[in-house]
């Protein structure tokens, strides 16, 4: 049998997901063995490749990059999970939706800079009006709350996607856990 | 059980605190008299202030939370001043198909107030209504409590054109 | 209650289940103490019940309405269903509205692990809320010296309005405006540090669902709530 | 007031009137003040007195006429009551005209045909007094009958016959949801409760409809009557007229009203030398449609937020501050007093198989007759639309009728020969409610109005229970999409799960019937919503679709 083909993503979000998921000690050798990981910010790869079997994106959809990325993805993968409470609920960073964006650039790069109190605007993604949830922008497959997941759920997750079997997240992690 | 304070003095020397006074003494200063209470102060002072409110609270023996829950639940009830004229635009079901937003968006772009603004000069306060029973004569605006039927924007900024050259 | 209804005995079946009850029982108490769980969030045991919630509606035999088991008595006969299918969804979906009404954020938020709005989530097998979240721009207040009230995390279940005129007898707490700018308030929507009438008993922190009441000086996860509210509640008397 | 009094102060109102050989009506119900029917009326008194006529022409104020939007209107009765002729239009210039034309020629110009079936089709029993009495004068309704009907209780029925004969009737609310008033009075009148109210919902609150308002300024006496012989029949002895602080004329005349009847004996202690009393004060509304769910509107005569609680308990077994209480809507009672001077088989003799009597309609929007009618329950809804209504003004296509206000839906086209009473217009998704009737054609966008009624839905909303609160905002915001042409299938679908959520599981009737609007355009123009989303077009024109550049993703 040839081996899964997965993919992780990071959007808007401070990696702890993919922190999480690489907390889980000698069961990721076990997991490794049936995977093959094609596309990762843990593997050096610019392009996201076409027939994925199962994507983990961790983080709120933000910048007009990550809706781009979105599509992409979901263009060219089975199974879509959304790992971690900032692509399900927006979590943390979309504590900057009650503000405007030109508020929060101004607060983040002049108010509160010491040095080059200036807004970067070059080279750097634009962000939209609204930090969301990826199931507002693709459609995703499996949710997986937590900040972040256990490793446990996360490999438990990805365990049962390849055997074929439909996750059963519910009493192992929660919003916020 | 519940002993009753004595009537607290009201908040300031102007006359039209006797009118909310009796108000409150003709309902023997029952606390259902809330609404009604609330309802001679407005008329009086055209809006409800924080002081005002104070006042009936402790005169009616209410909580002061209470009273403010009742003050903002009820639309009729305003906490901030209007403006010297005002200008209800009914957004009953009948004027809405007939063209009251259109009557709006004229006085909008005339005198850049929205629904519940006041122009900066406090001339002219804007509203809607929630259906004054004129469907008969949709749309209808209410000028300074002067029903005003079948209007089209050009008469409704005509009627209040009237008052800004004052 | 009503003291010719609390002389009745009426028998109810739930879920299948024969039950015994005073007819001045809700369906919620005789439910549980049968040992049927039906989840709630407004109801507060030594509260009066205010439906509000309707997370606790029920399905009763011949009736296409449903009923809050909270504040529904029970009466010969009844057959109630807590769980259906349709039950557990119209759950969900209400929850769903509530995670998007205002800003939860579970992960930093000093309730987290001790949340009962969170708690239900996991309950009901909620994963993810379907329905675009509101994001409105909502207040906290920290100005009383032991607690810090915050809007963002409100359900608007008005325990604390409750416990406040019921138990603890000031009534600093209620709400103001209406529908989706309700809000929880003190005094004439003032800081709640100025207010004149709270004795900073701290019963609303503590019959508080979420973190919209808590104390001062906590960090994420730390806040446990007491639940010493209904025992105060049941031991209440005139004394002499 | 005894019996024997009641009938002097009738011959002495008939004596004096015997002067008058003609009378000349001017409406000053609300719709024809607008039109500015107070300057009329001045005008007319000042001719008659100038033209030293006083002592032959009777002028007075009466109410509503009906046909608001010829206002003010104008009718001229000789000395037998009998209308020589109806006037439409008439303003303070007219007065000598008008005046000089009493028993003689008709001014031609401002002849109102009354034979039109806008007049001719109607049959009067609420409006039976309006325009034709001095609504500020008991005197006037004691001599067309008034307070008759509550004698006759006092002197010769027993309270539990009185239930009977409204019982037999078969009369249904009119507020809205039709449930049957002899079970709800019978309900009050069987609890065991020494303090029992009566409560009358003047709290018109959907937008569209005026009909309580007409009642209210133009025959108030008969309200009255109503609640005083539902409060007889009941045990009741107190009441209040929850009235909506909108109607500032509506109020006016009550107080009045109740003064008056105070007055005369009337109202008050030891009503008609018996021993029942009652007496009835007047409670202002303050801007909240959700006050005409009657738990609601206990509260906010309790003084409070006007938030609703659930039921059961009802009011008529624990209301106003927890006692017995009986809630009717203004038309309502004012059916009352016709069903006892006449009897419950009269009643019951018109309309239809289950919904008895008749009903006053509101007409507006884009009809040409806009104003009010009174017909028999089971007239087709074609026929009021198009033969009383007077069709579609302008060449234009009817589309649809709006009933029930927020909380009923929109009638398409294909039912149009529906016979209207409250089963036929349930079964199409509609609700029959206080009968506003606002007609639209072909320039209403179906969406549009959807929209228009999930904001007023939210905005009202008291925000205790959350699938209203919560649900109306995410619904609205849902509509606001689709009509900026942005809304995906996927939310569309979401709108209707919404629906089913807040049929089922609001508190009160506001969050159930808040889908009402959505649910039947969704049924009878699902091509309007989907012309929005996938043709990216309002057919109609009425809304601003969002260029595609514009739509965030």
């Amino acid at each position: 049998m040839s081996k899964a083909r997965i993919a992780t993503v990071w959007l808007d979000g401070c990696s702890g997901c993919h922190m999480s998921l690489l907390d889980m000690d000698e069961k990721i050798i076990t997991l490794a063995s049936l995977i093959e990981m094609v596309y990762s910010p843990t593997v050096d790869m610019k392009q996201y490749p076409q027939n994925v079997d199962v994507c983990l994106i961790e983080g709120a959809a933000s910048s007009d990059e990550d809706i781009h990325k979105l599509k992409i993805i979901r263009l060219n993968t089975k199974c879509l999970v959304a790992l971690g409470d900032c692509a399900i609920t927006g979590n943390v960073p979309s504590m900057r939706n009650m503000y405007k964006v030109e508020e929060i650039l101004n607060r983040a790069y002049v108010e509160n800079a010491v040095l080059q109190q200036q807004i970067p605007r070059i080279g750097v993604p634009v962000l939209q009006t609204r930090c969301r949830p990826i199931h507002e922008i693709v459609k995703v497959d499996v949710f997986v709350p937590g900040c972040p997941p256990p490793s446990e759920t996360i490999y438990n997750c990805v365990a049962d996607l390849l055997a074929g079997k439909t996750p059963d997240i519910g009493a192992t992690t929660r919003f916020g856990k | 059980m519940s002993s009753i304070s004595a009537m607290p003095a009201p908040p300031s020397s102007d006359k039209r605190w006797k009118l909310v006074d009796a108000a409150i003494k003709r309902h023997g200063r029952a606390g259902h008299s809330l609404i009604e209470c609330l309802h001679t102060m407005q008329e009086c002072f055209g809006y409800l202030d924080e002081q005002g409110l104070k006042y009936v609270a402790t005169a009616l023996n209410l909580p002061l939370s209470k009273v403010y829950g009742v003050a903002t639940f009820y639309h009729i009830f305003s906490l901030k001043p209007q403006g010297e004229h005002t200008c209800v635009v009914c957004m009953g079901t009948a004027c809405y198909i007939k063209g009251a937003p259109q009557i709006l968006a004229a006085l909008e772009e005339k005198y850049g107030v929205k629904p519940g603004e006041t122009t900066k000069d406090n001339k002219l306060s804007v509203l809607t209504a929630r259906c004054i029973g004129s469907c008969g004569l949709a749309p209808a605006v209410v000028f300074d409590g002067d029903v005003g039927g079948k209007m089209v924007s050009s008469d409704a900024l005509k009627r209040v054109e009237k008052w800004m050259n004052i | 209650m009503n003291s010719t209804l609390a002389s009745q005995i009426v028998t109810l079946k739930i879920d299948g289940k024969d039950c015994g009850a005073r007819g001045d029982e809700t369906i919620l108490s005789v439910a549980r103490e049968n040992g049927i769980d039906i989840p709630t969030l407004c109801h507060y045991d030594g509260l009066t019940d205010i439906g509000a919630c309707r997370i606790c509606l029920v399905e009763v035999k011949g009736s296409p309405k449903l009923f809050a088991a909270c504040s529904t008595l029970v009466t010969e006969g009844m057959e109630v269903s807590t769980n259906s299918p349709r039950l557990q969804r119209y759950r969900k979906t209400i929850l769903e509205l509530l995670f998007s009404e205002r800003n939860h954020v579970c992960a930093v938020c000093v309730s987290n692990g001790h949340c009962e709005l969170q708690a239900m989530a996991m309950k009901l097998g909620l994963t993810h809320v379907r329905l675009p979240y509101r994001y409105p721009n909502l207040k906290v207040d920290a100005t009383h010296t032991r607690y810090v009230q915050d809007d963002n995390r409100c359900i608007l279940c008005q325990r604390c309005v409750r416990v406040c005129a019921e138990i603890e007898g000031a009534h600093v707490w209620d709400i103001m405006g209406r529908g989706i700018e309700a809000r929880a308030i003190t005094d004439l929507n003032e800081p709640w540090g100025a207010s004149t009438s709270c004795t900073s008993c701290g019963k609303c922190v503590h019959v508080c669902p979420t973190a919209a009441i808590f104390e001062k000086g906590k960090s994420a996860g730390e806040m446990v709530k007491r639940s010493f509210v209904s025992e105060l509640a049941a031991k209440r008397e005139v004394y002499e | 007031m005894t019996a024997e009094e009641l009938n002097e102060l009738i011959e002495q109102e008939v004596e004096a009137n015997k002067l008058f050989v003609h009378s000349i009506n001017v409406c000053v119900a609300a719709g024809c003040l607008s039109s500015h029917a107070d300057q009329t009326l001045d005008a007319l008194k000042k001719e008659v007195k100038a033209k030293g006529l006083d002592k032959e022409i009777k002028v007075k104020g009466v109410g509503c006429m009906g046909l608001c939007a010829a206002g003010p209107l104008v009718e001229i009765r000789d000395a037998s009551n009998a209308a020589q002729v109806m006037y439409q239009g008439v303003q303070g210039e007219h007065a000598e005209q008008v005046v000089a034309s009493a028993g003689k020629q008709s001014v031609q110009s401002l002849v109102c045909d009354t034979s039109i079936p806008f007049f001719a089709k109607q049959v009067k029993i609420v409006l039976e007094n309006c325009g034709l009495i001095d609504p500020e004068r008991i005197e006037e309704y004691i001599v067309a009958e008034g307070y008759r009907a509550l004698q006759k209780c006092l002197q010769e029925l027993a309270p539990t016959k009185v239930v009977e004969e409204v019982t037999k009737s078969g009369l249904r609310g009119r507020g809205g949801a039709g449930f049957p008033t002899g079970l709800k009075w019978a309900t009050v009148a069987k609890a065991q409760n020494k303090q029992k109210y009566v409560i009358c919902n003047a709290d018109e609150g959907d937008p569209g409809a005026f009909m309580d308002r007409s009642v209210l300024e133009s025959d108030p006496h008969r309200v009255l009557e109503g609640m005083a012989i539902a409060a007889y029949a009941t045990g009741a002895n107190r009441g209040y007229i929850y009235c909506r602080a909108e109607y500032p004329l509506a109020v006016k005349r009550l107080k009045n009203a109740i003064k008056q009847a105070e007055r005369v004996g009337i109202l008050g202690q030891g009503i008609m030398g018996t021993t029942f009393n009652f007496t009835v004060e007047v409670r202002l509304g303050a801007g909240a449609f959700v006050c005409g769910e009657e738990t609601a509107l206990i509260h906010s005569i309790e003084g409070k937020r006007g938030t609703p609680r659930p039921r059961p308990p009802f009011p008529a077994q624990s209301g106003l501050w927890g006692c017995p209480t009986l809630i009717n809507n203004v038309e309502t009672f004012a059916n009352i007093p016709p069903i006892l001077r006449k009897g419950g088989a009269w009643f019951a003799s018109i309309g239809t198989e289950k919904s008895k009597g008749t009903k006053v309609f509101a007409l507006a929007g884009r009809v040409s007759n806009t104003g009010l009618v009174e017909v028999p329950m089971g007239m087709k809804l074609r026929e009021i639309v198009f033969s009383l209504g007077g069709g579609i003004p302008d060449g234009k296509k009817f589309k649809a009728v709006q009933t029930g206000g927020p909380s009923g839906g929109c009638i398409p086209e294909q039912f149009l020969d529906m016979e209207v009473d409250y089963d036929s217009i349930a079964k199409v998704g509609s609700i029959m409610g206080s009968g506003g009737m606002i007609i639209m054609d072909e320039t209403s966008c179906m969406v549009d109005v959807a929209k228009f009624f999930m904001e007023f839905c939210k905005s009202e909303s008291c925000g205790k229970c959350v699938p209203c609160r919560v649900g109306t905002s995410q619904m609205y915001d849902i509509l606001c999409k689709v009509t900026d042409g942005t809304a995906t299938p996927e939310e569309i679908a979401m709108l209707e799960e919404l629906c089913d959520l807040l049929k089922s599981t609001s508190l009160c009737g506001l969050g159930m019937t808040a889908p009402n609007p959505v649910l039947t355009t969704m049924k009878y123009f699902r091509n309007e919503y989907d012309a929005h989303i996938q043709g990216k077009k309002c057919p109609a024109g009425v809304c601003k679709i969002k260029a595609a550049q514009e739509v965030l993703v």
